[in-house]
């Protein structure tokens, strides 16, 4: 067995690293985050059959929680840092196929990485702030990488919510700790029922703040367009694949966790479905195809969102589920869509839709890979998107909230619109024929046949993301299994 | 078992058809040997009453013919026309992507059939949907991205009505199951059948639902139209089977007046779009609305809801997928030639392309339900039924109607094969082999049913038989009703008797020579041999002034309306994310307030 | 045969090429007064199916080819019936440069009604004459054409382009 | 045996319809103040059209278009009974039957007219279906009532129902038979519905390229049609009659129609569709309503 905490000691160390590997030669550097997220993926895969009912403790210090820093991995945790990894690879390994950047884009690329595996896989409320800032950071850096002005606008947009979100969030933290005196997770999930109600709330407001820039709730998520509209294709599918569902998450964990259900339930819950349909709405309107992308992301977390609440409101294993089938199909689905509008436009930054005309027509394979991307996030069968859109709609009717149900339907109609109008532009007349490598096309061909091969035979996904959703539900296992018998 | 080894075989076949794709003999060989295949393996393997369920998990998908014969009925007319589209595609230059996308939308269409569960109903009626939208996307038509976005919009707003319905079903019967909901009270019920019925209104294009249809069969391919339009619309007409008989089987009890507005709507359906059909320059926009018109027959069949409009709604799906596979082939067939499908731009081909004309012939006889093809007996007995149901002004409508068939196929015959040959098409050659094949494959069915209609009644009988009080009967050549009688083959031969006998008045008197080309009353002005004698533009352009109004009415306006609305809310929505950083901290900063003062009271 | 032209003589349908002032006797002939229909004679529309080509007037040579044209077009057998005196020699036309002074050379005409012009009357007489003519197989002038016709070309080539005007049927 | 009566039967209707036409002839020209041509004058044109030796003809379709036309006319003919005369073949087929059956004619003309490349013919078949379009569902509705009242589609029966003088169906359903009456001149093709024909505006319209024996059979057909669509209203709307009567009754209906011809001028295409769209389906639908009310 290799401890985890290698994962976030190694990334660390080879992300300082960069700097002298660069001096040593300059073709070293875009070698490091494939290797980097090569051997984190090793070191996890290897986990897995040790991570048992509960969590998996590993302390730093032979200091016992909740003193301790430390990390906590359970299922759930362990399927999200797996699902950060191959995404991480992924992209690196699309990376190398770009020209050459400079080095400190790929630090920061690492650093990226660093924090959302370690926001996933720390068991300690303080240290998934540090980790929160390092995320952040990295990403305002990277998303302001770009070449262009929007890049930097984007950027700047991102950091001022950003800096707001994560300091409330911190603000949340302190208020917590006042009143039970630690930052451990599972200890403060267990002093939950002592604290009292107006603090509980307090805090969940801010949490619910915090986390809402991150998971790109309705007034929170102003940047989100402009941010993913800004940055470079990879930056988004990287926000998309990764960052956001960092949030999700850090959602997940922190309210269901800790305080062991949504506080503000209905607040959350409404605010996620204005997210959905503010969002669609605003895709339809959009002629620029990566605000369209933007926005539709902004849509589906609205979605993850909104079947959290739900869950919070009548729990059951399935609808979690459904949540983590949702928010993979998100990271594949739109991580791909990302992907080949960049190498579908040529990487010329022009998304104008009337620009893309026929450019699917005369690069076949990006055209499939792009339809591959779109009908799996609008649901279409044999694509994995089918299953998760399906077992969203039957959550939701478990709930019992059939009008929801109507609702989510006539705006998956509007979804269609735009996706479709896109899909048909790029299939009609002839367009520009552009040269991609090899590398660019199997990274994606990879997402592809991942939607397509489990959008075909989705049992082993459902069979994973079902354990993992069980162990986000056992909370009181969670709890036992960090703090032992206290 | 079987079924799924059925499904598998068109699934794989379209994968291979997919990767040998640049190798063109290899691809057409194999999928011609997958459609042979699995016809057989269909015919001789597939038997009313298996089932088998495939567990992935979280949902059994189950398998089933066990719902009726009706699996078969339909599954039989999938895959022959399926075989016919295929033979006559290899003439085309179609890559194997095409190949693979009509594979799929086959497997969607026989997944529908054996679907047992609501849920693996929607997966393929999705497929069946997305596969025939990509090919659609495919097609050859200046705006073809247009009507594919119109399908695939249309398509999904039915098959998302239907979810919401089988959802709906799902939360009160506690089953994913086609099963029987009419015992549920309330009006809850009435709502699942509505939404249920959606789908395969939008497929069957009824008439608010039908917007989709003429650009659908008008851009996809040639031979993919005649799939498109003769085969995957009975998934439709399967629909509608299933939503009235199995999930609500006590409509006529408890909402006969639905089940008349159903028949009124069929009937107003095919009253305009044979009106529509008739105004059309394009031959396979024409033969779209002739195709909407024809299905409109099969609504009202439905609608009337006794045990023998039940069977004449049945036959009509079967002759719709006989004729107007055969019309569609014949345009492919011509098209292939002429490259154009404007009927203004031809004319005169019979002298070049006889066995299409043949075709084209027959088939718009049974279009028009004249005796002895296959489009009368279904015509004769839904008369008859609406007449025992009282109902004198919906059978007067489906009666106009069906003198519409007569003006839009004369037009059709008329502006492709008759009058004047065009110039720059006097040296094309009939239509190749595989358009021949499917034209006459097809006729033998026209006439053998239609002299025959037993042959297909007595399944279909067996069929209705199950969910309605028989009051038909019939042999192999005989239909009896309370109403009326009619021997098919007599009419047949009658026929036949006095056509011989006139033939042979026409050849015993004078002799006939051939006339030229140009040589044509002409008020005794001479013309040019390329001068425009061919009358196929406007060609019931005075109807414009006897119809009026009518003509210009659209259901799309009323669409254009609601995307307004739409797109309104979606400025206002697109407004919120147009400020600059100042503006998201506003934002931030007055939620946080609104939530403080929500929750104010908590604190 | 002999019921076929017994027929044909009593029902003559008549294509009334009206070129010239001639014309205007010809409605006082079918209307009520005079009546032609008791004899089985009606106008028709079109050559194909007339019987009895009546020209009725003086002949430009661009009337000629149209009149060519027409008579070519009438199924066999077909009567022509010359109507007053320009179509026997001109008439008044005598010295035009563009009226063709003798139809017989263009094309086979079984019957003249002389005068200028012709009353009904005499329109009558000789419908009742062609009629005998008929029913007896003495109106032959259908077959003249047939078997003279490179003759009948060669008079017409003289005054119009046979070539363009003619029509190219296989027989 | 029951060849050569059909043969029998069809050749006398057939005649009986040639006079009719010259019936038809002899009173217009009355009318006009003429003497008019023999009745046996039809009879006389018919003999002379065959008897063409050399006609011209525009292809396969040209010539097997009168064929055709000829074929569906008897056919129908062979389905019809004629007042309680019976043909062989009326038990095996009904009212829709014959109803289809009376299109075939239309259809063949239409087609051999067609192949003929001259665009009166063909402006003249857009016309004739158009106005179908008009008489078919008029004719189709005045007789509904009747089929309905006596609940059976086979017109044989509904003769039988009928009975004596005062059941008639066109006295127990006035209104239909009026509307079926307008029906029936736009069926026959006659003034003021005889747009299609206009030998004056597009040369005799579907006839327009056909002569010699062609033009005979159409001849023909035109004769028999004659009988079928006047005794079809007879049948429905007369009751019971023999053969002898049941043909007076067919003249009587006849002659409504040529009279009507002999005076009207001539309706517009769209005019005349718009015209059985007002007053005709009016009375139509009122008739359909007279017999909701009366059972």
């Amino acid at each position: 067995m290799v401890s985890p905490i290698l994962v976030i000691a190694l990334t660390l160390f080879l992300a300082f690293s960069i700097p002298l590997l660069h001096m040593l030669s300059k073709k070293l550097p875009p070698f490091v985050p494939p290797l980097a997220t090569l051997i984190n993926l090793w070191i996890l895969i290897t986990n897995i059959k040790h991570v048992g009912e509960g969590a998996m403790l590993i302390t730093t210090a032979g200091l016992k929680p909740p003193i301790a820093i430390n990390l906590a991995i359970d299922k759930f945790s362990l399927l999200f840092a797996i699902l950060i990894q191959v995404i991480g690879f992924l992209l690196s390994i699309y990376y190398l196929s770009q020209e050459r950047k400079d080095m400190r884009f790929y630090m920061l690329f690492l650093l990226n990485i660093l924090g959302a595996s370690g926001i996933v896989m720390t068991g300690d409320l303080f240290n998934s702030f540090v980790f929160l800032e390092i995320l952040e950071i990295s990403s305002f850096g990277l998303v302001a990488s770009g070449k262009d002005k929007k890049a930097l606008e984007g950027g700047f947009k991102y950091m001022m919510i950003g800096a707001i979100g994560s300091s409330l969030y911190l603000l949340g933290i302190i208020v917590l700790y006042l009143s039970t005196g630690t930052l451990n997770m599972a200890h403060i999930a267990k002093l939950m029922p002592s604290i009292p109600d107006s603090v509980k709330l307090f805090s969940s407001i801010l949490f619910l703040i915090g986390i809402g820039v991150e998971v790109e709730l309705f007034p929170l998520n102003a940047w989100a367009p402009d941010a993913y509209q800004g940055a470079m294709d990879e930056i988004s599918t990287q926000l998309s694949s990764i960052i956001s569902k960092t949030g999700i998450y850090l959602a997940a964990r922190i309210f269901l966790t800790i305080y062991g259900g949504l506080y503000a339930t209905n607040i959350i819950f409404y605010l996620a479905i204005t997210t959905f349909i503010v969002a669609e709405l605003a895709a339809l309107m959009q002629k620029n195809v990566k605000r369209m992308l933007a926005y539709s992301s902004v849509g589906q977390m609205g979605l993850l969102m909104l079947i959290l609440s739900v869950f919070a409101k009548r729990g059951d294993v399935f609808v979690l589920t459904t949540a983590i089938l949702l928010a993979l199909n998100h990271a594949f689905g739109k991580g791909l869509l990302f992907l080949s509008l960049g190498s579908l436009t040529g990487n010329t930054r022009n998304y104008d839709i009337e620009d893309l005309k026929g450019a699917g027509r005369a690069n076949p394979v990006l055209g499939f890979l792009f339809a591959t991307g779109v009908l799996s996030i609008i649901g279409m069968p044999i694509f994995f998107g089918f299953w998760s859109k399906i077992s969203l709609l039957i959550s939701i009717m478990k709930a019992n909230l059939m009008y929801l149900l109507a609702l989510l339907l006539l705006v998956f109609l509007v979804e269609l619109y735009y996706y479709a109008n896109v899909i048909v532009n790029l299939f009609k007349g002839e367009g520009k024929k552009y040269r991609i490598g090899v590398i660019p096309v199997s990274v994606m061909l990879l997402f592809a046949l991942s939607l397509i091969v489990f959008g075909l035979w989705p049992h082993p996904v459902f069979k994973i993301a079902q354990n993992a959703a069980a162990s986000l539900m056992e909370r009181s296992m969670y709890i036992s299994s960090i703090l032992g018998g206290m | 078992m079987a079924m799924f080894l059925l499904l598998l075989i068109i699934g794989l076949t379209g994968l291979l058809a997919f990767i040998l794709g640049p190798i063109k003999v290899l691809r057409n060989i194999i999928s011609l040997i997958g459609a042979i295949g699995g016809l057989l393996y269909f015919v001789f393997k597939i038997r009313p009453g298996q089932a088998y369920a495939l567990n992935i998990k979280i949902y059994n998908v189950h398998f089933g013919t066990g719902m009726s014969a009706l699996s078969i009925f339909f599954g039989i007319i999938l895959l022959g026309l399926f075989l016919i589209f295929l033979i006559a595609s290899f003439h085309e230059d179609n890559d194997g992507a095409y190949y693979m996308f009509s594979f799929f939308s086959l497997l969607g269409a026989l997944g529908v059939l054996f679907a047992k569960d609501l849920i693996s109903f929607f997966f393929f009626f999705e497929t069946m949907s997305l596969f025939s939208f990509l090919i659609v996307l495919k097609g050859n038509g200046e705006t073809s991205h247009r009507s594919a976005f119109k399908y695939v919009m249309w398509s999904a707003f039915g098959a998302y009505a239907f979810l919401l319905g089988t959802f709906l079903k799902v939360n009160y019967t506690h089953s994913v199951m086609i099963t029987d909901i009419s015992y549920l009270g309330g009006n809850i019920k009435l709502w699942i059948l509505i939404l249920l019925l959606t789908p395969f209104m939008v497929k069957t294009a009824l008439m608010p639902f039908h917007l989709w249809a003429p650009g659908a069969y008008t851009d996809s391919k040639d031979t993919y139209t005649v799939f498109l339009s003769g085969g995957l619309s009975k998934i439709g007409v399967f629909g509608y089977f299933i939503a009235l008989f199995n999930v609500f089987s006590q409509i006529a009890v408890l909402y006969p007046w639905l089940l008349k507005v159903f028949a009124y709507i069929g009937a107003i359906t095919a009253s305009l779009a044979g009106i529509y059909a008739f105004m059309q320059d394009d031959a396979k926009k024409l033969l779209a609305y002739s195709s909407i018109s024809q299905l409109g027959y099969v609504a009202v069949g439905f609608g009337v809801y006794s045990h023998f409009s039940v069977v004449a709604a049945l036959f009509h799906a079967l002759g719709h997928a006989v004729f107007e596979s055969l019309l569609f082939l014949v345009v492919a067939g011509v098209y292939y030639r002429t490259k154009t499908h404007d009927l203004r731009k031809m004319g005169g081909l019979i002298k070049k392309m006889p066995l299409s004309f043949i075709g084209l012939l027959f088939g718009i006889i049974a279009t028009s339900g004249i005796p002895p093809t296959i489009g009368f007996p279904s015509k004769w007995l839904l008369y008859e039924a609406i007449i025992l149901k009282n109902d004198l002004f919906l059978v007067s409508l489906v009666f106009f109607a069906s003198i519409t068939a007569f003006l839009y196929s004369y037009k059709l015959i008329h502006s492709i094969f008759l009058g004047k040959l065009h110039k720059e098409h006097e040296h094309i050659k009939e239509a190749p082999f595989g358009y021949g094949f499917g034209i006459v494959v097809l006729l033998i069915p026209l006439f053998v049913l239609g002299t025959n209609p037993g042959i297909v009644v007595k399944p279909i009988d067996y069929i209705v038989r199950f969910y309605l009080k028989p009051d038909l009967a019939y042999n192999l050549t005989n239909m009896t009703t309370p109403l009326g009688h009619v021997n098919f083959p007599a009419i047949g031969i009658t026929m036949t008797l006095l056509f011989t006998l006139s033939f042979i008045i026409y050849l015993i008197f004078g002799k006939s020579y051939r006339a030229a080309q140009e040589d044509n009353y002409t008020a005794t002005e001479w013309i040019d041999k390329d001068f425009g004698l061919h009358y196929g533009g406007e060609f019931y352009g005075f109807m414009r002034k006897a119809f009026g109004k009518p003509l210009t009415w659209s259901f799309e306006k009323i669409l254009n309306a609601c995307l307004k609305v739409v797109s309104f809310l979606g400025e206002i929505a697109r407004g919120f994310y147009m400020g600059d950083a100042r503006v998201y901290l506003f934002y931030i900063i007055l939620f946080f307030a609104i939530i403080v003062y929500i929750m104010g009271g908590k604190l | 045969m002999k019921l076929f032209n017994f027929s044909q003589s009593r029902s003559l349908w008549m294509m009334h090429f009206c070129t010239g002032c001639g014309a205007m006797e010809m409605p006082p002939t079918m209307t009520s007064r005079f009546d032609m229909e008791r004899f089985g004679i009606i106008p028709m529309a079109t050559p194909r199916q007339s019987d009895l080509l009546l020209i009725t007037g003086y002949l430009t040579i661009k009337t000629l080819k149209r009149v060519v044209r027409a008579y070519e077009q009438m199924p066999t057998p077909r009567y022509v019936l010359g109507f007053g005196s320009c179509t026997i020699n001109g008439g008044m036309y005598w010295d035009s440069y563009n009226v063709i002074k003798k139809l017989e050379l263009y094309i086979p005409v079984d019957i003249y009604i002389n005068g200028c012009m012709p009353r009904p009357e005499a329109i009558i007489d000789a419908f009742l004459k062609l009629r005998e003519m008929i029913a007896k197989g003495e109106a032959n002038a259908w077959k003249k054409y047939i078997e003279n016709y490179e003759w009948y070309k060669k008079n017409q080539s003289e005054v119009f382009d046979v070539e363009k005007w003619s029509i190219k049927n296989e027989k | 045996m029951s060849i050569l009566y059909f043969f029998l039967y069809l050749l006398l209707v057939t005649v009986i319809g040639l006079l009719y036409m010259g019936v038809a002839r002899k009173v217009t020209a009355h009318i006009q103040n003429r003497y008019g041509p023999p009745i046996y004058q039809p009879i006389l044109d018919v003999l002379k059209l065959f008897g063409k030796r050399h006609t011209v003809t525009h292809g396969v379709m040209h010539s097997l278009g009168p064929v055709i036309a000829y074929t569906g006319i008897a056919s129908t003919l062979l389905f019809l009974p004629l007042g309680n005369h019976t043909p062989l073949l009326h038990f095996k087929g009904d009212l829709f039957v014959v109803l289809y059956l009376l299109v075939v004619g239309p259809l063949g003309m239409a087609l051999g007219a067609g192949e003929s490349s001259n665009p009166n013919a063909t402006i003249a078949m857009a016309r004739a279906l158009s106005l179908m379009l008009g008489y078919e569902i008029i004719f189709f509705m005045a007789t509904l009532p009747v089929f309905y009242h006596y609940h059976t589609a086979s017109i044989y029966k509904v003769i039988q129902a009928q009975g004596v003088f005062p059941h008639w169906g066109a006295i127990i359903f006035p209104i239909s038979f009026l509307a079926a009456l307008f029906a029936l001149q736009g069926m026959m093709g006659e003034k003021p519905f005889e747009i299609a024909i206009a030998p004056h505006e597009i040369a005799s319209g579907p006839m327009v390229e056909y002569g010699g024996k062609y033009l005979g059979l159409l001849q023909l057909w035109h004769a028999v049609g004659i009988i079928v669509e006047t005794g079809l209203l007879v049948d429905i709307f007369f009751g019971p009659q023999n053969i002898i009567w049941f043909f007076i009754g067919t003249f009587i209906v006849f002659y409504v129609v040529i009279l009507v011809n002999a005076v009207m001028p001539r309706f517009r295409i769209e005019q005349a569709v718009r015209f059985y769209w007002g007053i005709p389906l009016l009375l139509a639908i009122l008739g359909i309503l007279q017999v909701y009310i009366w059972r």
